[in-house]
């Protein structure tokens, strides 16, 4: 369960990027943030992976109330969520199968398991012809599935996904969202954010309107 | 278990790190070697310096005139006060009678003349001698020797070139200052460069850092292989180093052999035990270790990332 | 004026992502380049800019024959074509307006020009308000428009825009589009690559679709 | 005119670019300072080593018995002879008559009853004699002279400690040899470091470089601000450096004035002369600009940007 309880988050140079935020998503819940281009939405996600501390308010995380963690707390939340960065941030030292076994080595699993996971979620995104491939051979679309399957690959309880499909054509992108569709139903939290609700249509699923900050329309 | 894998697999992927790029690695391997190298150099020759006072500086001699009248018993009263001093401030003496002494003298071209008018006369003014060489140049101990040596009453006379004991001394205090100048010198210049280089490469290694960072690994993970790298590159380095020091000794060794002339035959440096290079690789390795840790921590905060 | 004759592109890998393809383009025409991920549409584009050397056929832009260049010509061609990348390739040194100015360093114009072009261009992405902030302070969209305001404030003879919205929402993309509009009734010869016809849609112009590297359907 | 205010716009980038973060930039001017600073110092050793030996060495005395019947003439006529010669060689030469010579041998203690017996006897046995206080350690040019004299027909013989020279030219030659593999050495360790230095900085910079040359920027518009960048960073670090050899030198002739005693008082290492200066900086600036096109170059070839 995720709980945003009037929340703000201002960044250095007097911008507010959120304002007084409430909402809660229940656990195993599949949701949309949608909103305009700086309307907050990464900052929300962030703020939920902790990678960013809210300047006012609570945020609660599976009961645990994120201000009052420490590093190894932190560490810790982090390995139980799956992040899809908007700017990817693949690394481009390392092929397509390291750059998704690093979430499977930091929670120390064996060689052999990383193995067939890895494997499992490259071939999920669809790049099973890409496994060893340098990521600066990879046309955009790729690399942000490879950001996808290295966020799914320990099948996390939260997904977080930021603009997970901006990248992808219909056809790809809707391979993904079946994918975020079985984890939602294996009972995974998955917060999708979105600029274009045209991607959602058919899901029917719950959307949080973002505008400046804001719970919008 | 666990840990111990961990630790296995970061050290093989610090080596693949190191192979994958193996000029770009040769770089900063070599940066680090050759500092190591003058480091290593100034080490040995200060681990030398005492050898080399000991064997190849001629401490100061002392004279001593008999008077003129002296038999045997009186030079093995001489000999025997000599022998009760320490072997610390005595190298060895040499008795060298009257008639030894004309003979010298003759052997000396610019006194060869008044030699001989000497030798001629029938009337031998050279007094017997002993000469001690000394094993020192502390300019205390050997006055005290001196001292004691006057009292004896066989003894005319008793000269020793104190000038010279403290030219020494002071040549020793020279050489020592000049030489910890050196290591602090080569050790700040070791640390700075060390970091830097550790620091840029960690500063290449930034997305890899913040990245694990964000996806949840803890910092002795993201330190870990890290560390190894730098372990794995000090190293390779330091045992490059170690090899450029012996090639070092042995070019200065083997100048000192043709220049036997000029320093004498016991003249050479010794190479660094097993045990020293171990040392001084560990040294490194530990402030390598730390380096990454400090610039690692950088980056953290120059990223921003909680 | 933009052709190709029969071009292949092999990547290393033996990975063909361009065959046989010939297209010519009008000087000043607007022209979308659809296809699905890995279609090959950013080779095409790189091949176009000259930041990649076709492996076989014939590309002539403005008369020249790229495989026939030398480095300086084809800094020189470079300076006349507007680049949006895909992957933005932002300086993260330096602040909103530098990024900008530095399409103008390079061709060397005054202080004073310099100040009035970034302007306007940083105005025209509707980035005015984020002028002297740092890449990293701001969201996708800005990011991405930010790197729009660099490929037009030299006012290129050629505009070729990688996915340019795909970091966009509605209101921002069709603000872009308009954009490149102007451009185009300025006499710009504009290449638009796009996994989504959606936003195309009311433009009808051109589209050359792209399938595995092939003209598709 | 563009050109030139596209290189003051570089010019003042490249000091924006220093200041912006002056940490990280410390240390890398600090790494490059250190270096230069280690083969400045080796160079104004070097650069000294030649007047050391001219006011601090003792070469060879070359000693003149004249015969025993000689008057101020044939004294005068071998003055002559002498100043014939180059002063390359002499550096001057003095006159110690018999009368002067037996008092000279009084006054050392070891022979001082020797030459009182010698004195009392009322018949000197010590010839005229005239020093030759020579100028160099070449032991050919020494022997030519002491045949020359030799020949002269007021000379009973010449004495020259050959031996004594021919340590002194091995000792001079252990000492430059000793210094030019320092010089090597320090070289190639300043060559290594600063382009391992720039090399890591141009690859922090690859962005800028790939970004720059795909919209357009020319390869000098690319290189020129990180050219000045890299010789503002020189050019700190080498005046960093210049100050530091001179503390150094300072240093050092402090230990040799309270070792006066040591080394007699004319032995001070001069500092560089500003010309000097800027000859090293000038040197190490140019092979920065170097070590900037050789990196900037290999970020080219490693991200296959055409
Ligand atoms: N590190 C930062 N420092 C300062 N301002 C920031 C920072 N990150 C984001 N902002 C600002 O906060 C606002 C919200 O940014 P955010 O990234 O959350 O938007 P977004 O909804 O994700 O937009 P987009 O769809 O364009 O990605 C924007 O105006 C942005 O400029
Ligand atoms: N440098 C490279 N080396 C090897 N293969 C490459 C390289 N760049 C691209 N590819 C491959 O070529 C094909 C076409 O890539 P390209 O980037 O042109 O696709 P795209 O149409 O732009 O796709 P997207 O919409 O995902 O950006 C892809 O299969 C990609 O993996
Ligand atoms: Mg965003
Ligand atoms: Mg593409």
């Amino acid at each position: 369960m995720i709980v945003f309880d009037q929340v703000y988050k201002k960044y250095p140079g007097n911008i507010t990027a959120v304002e007084n935020l409430s909402f809660s998503i229940e656990r195993g819940e599949l949701v949309f943030l949608a909103g305009h281009s700086g309307a907050g939405k990464s900052t929300i996600l962030k703020l939920i992976a902790g990678s960013l501390t809210a300047s006012d308010g609570m945020i609660m995380v599976n009961g645990i109330d994120l201000s009052k963690i420490n590093q190894n707390h932190r560490t810790f939340i982090r390995q139980h969520i799956g992040f899809i960065f908007q700017d990817h941030k693949i690394l481009f030292d390392r092929n397509v199968f390291a750059n998704v076994r690093l979430a499977l080595d930091i929670l120390g699993y064996s060689e052999k398991e990383v193995k067939t996971r890895v494997t499992k979620a490259i071939t999920s995104v669809g790049l099973e012809h890409k496994i060893n491939v340098m990521p600066q051979e990879l046309s955009g679309g790729e690399q942000q599935r490879l950001c996808i399957a290295r966020a799914v690959v320990h099948r996390p309880k939260i997904l977080i996904a930021d603009e997970p499909t901006a990248n992808l054509d219909r056809g790809n992108a809707l391979r993904i969202l079946e994918l975020f569709k079985m984890f939602h139903k294996a009972g995974v939290t998955i917060i999708i954010s979105a600029h274009d609700e045209n991607i959602l249509g058919d899901y029917g699923k719950r959307i949080i309107r973002i505008n400046q900050g804001q719970l919008g329309s | 278990m666990k840990t111990i894998s961990m630790h296995f697999r970061s050290f093989i992927l610090a080596i693949y790190d190191i192979f994958k790029n193996p000029f770009e690695q040769l770089l900063n391997i070599l940066t680090i070697a050759v500092i190591i190298t003058v480091l290593g150099s100034v080490l040995v020759i200060s681990k030398n310096i005492y050898n080399l006072q000991k064997n190849n500086m001629n401490f100061p001699q002392i004279v001593i005139y008999l008077k003129d009248n002296v038999g045997q018993n009186d030079i093995s009263a001489v000999e025997a006060a000599i022998n009760k001093f320490n072997s610390k401030v005595i190298k060895n003496y040499q008795f060298i009678s009257k008639a030894e002494g004309l003979n010298e003298l003759e052997k000396d071209k610019e006194l060869k003349q008044i030699a001989s008018d000497v030798a001629s006369s029938n009337n031998n003014p050279v007094p017997d001698v002993l000469i001690i060489n000394t094993n020192t140049p502390d300019s205390h101990s050997l006055q005290m020797l001196v001292n004691k040596i006057s009292k004896l009453n066989m003894v005319d006379d008793v000269q020793m070139d104190v000038n010279y004991a403290n030219k020494i001394t002071n040549l020793v205090g020279f050489i020592s200052k000049i030489l910890r100048l050196l290591q602090v010198t080569f050790s700040i210049i070791l640390i700075i460069v060390i970091y830097n280089v550790i620091r840029l490469q960690m500063l290449l290694r930034q997305d890899e850092i913040i990245v694990s960072r964000l996806i949840g690994a803890s910092d002795s993970f993201i330190m870990r292989p890290l560390a190894y790298y730098a372990i794995l590159q000090i190293t390779i380095a330091s045992a490059l180093a170690m090899y450029l020091v012996n090639l070092f000794v042995i070019y200065i060794n083997n100048m000192f052999i043709s220049l036997s002339s000029l320093f004498g035959d016991g003249f050479l440096l010794k190479q660094f035990s097993p045990i020293q290079m171990l040392q001084v690789t560990g040294t490194v390795v530990i402030f390598g270790i730390f380096a990454v840790f400090l610039a690692v921590r950088w980056v953290f905060r120059k990223s921003y990332v909680a």
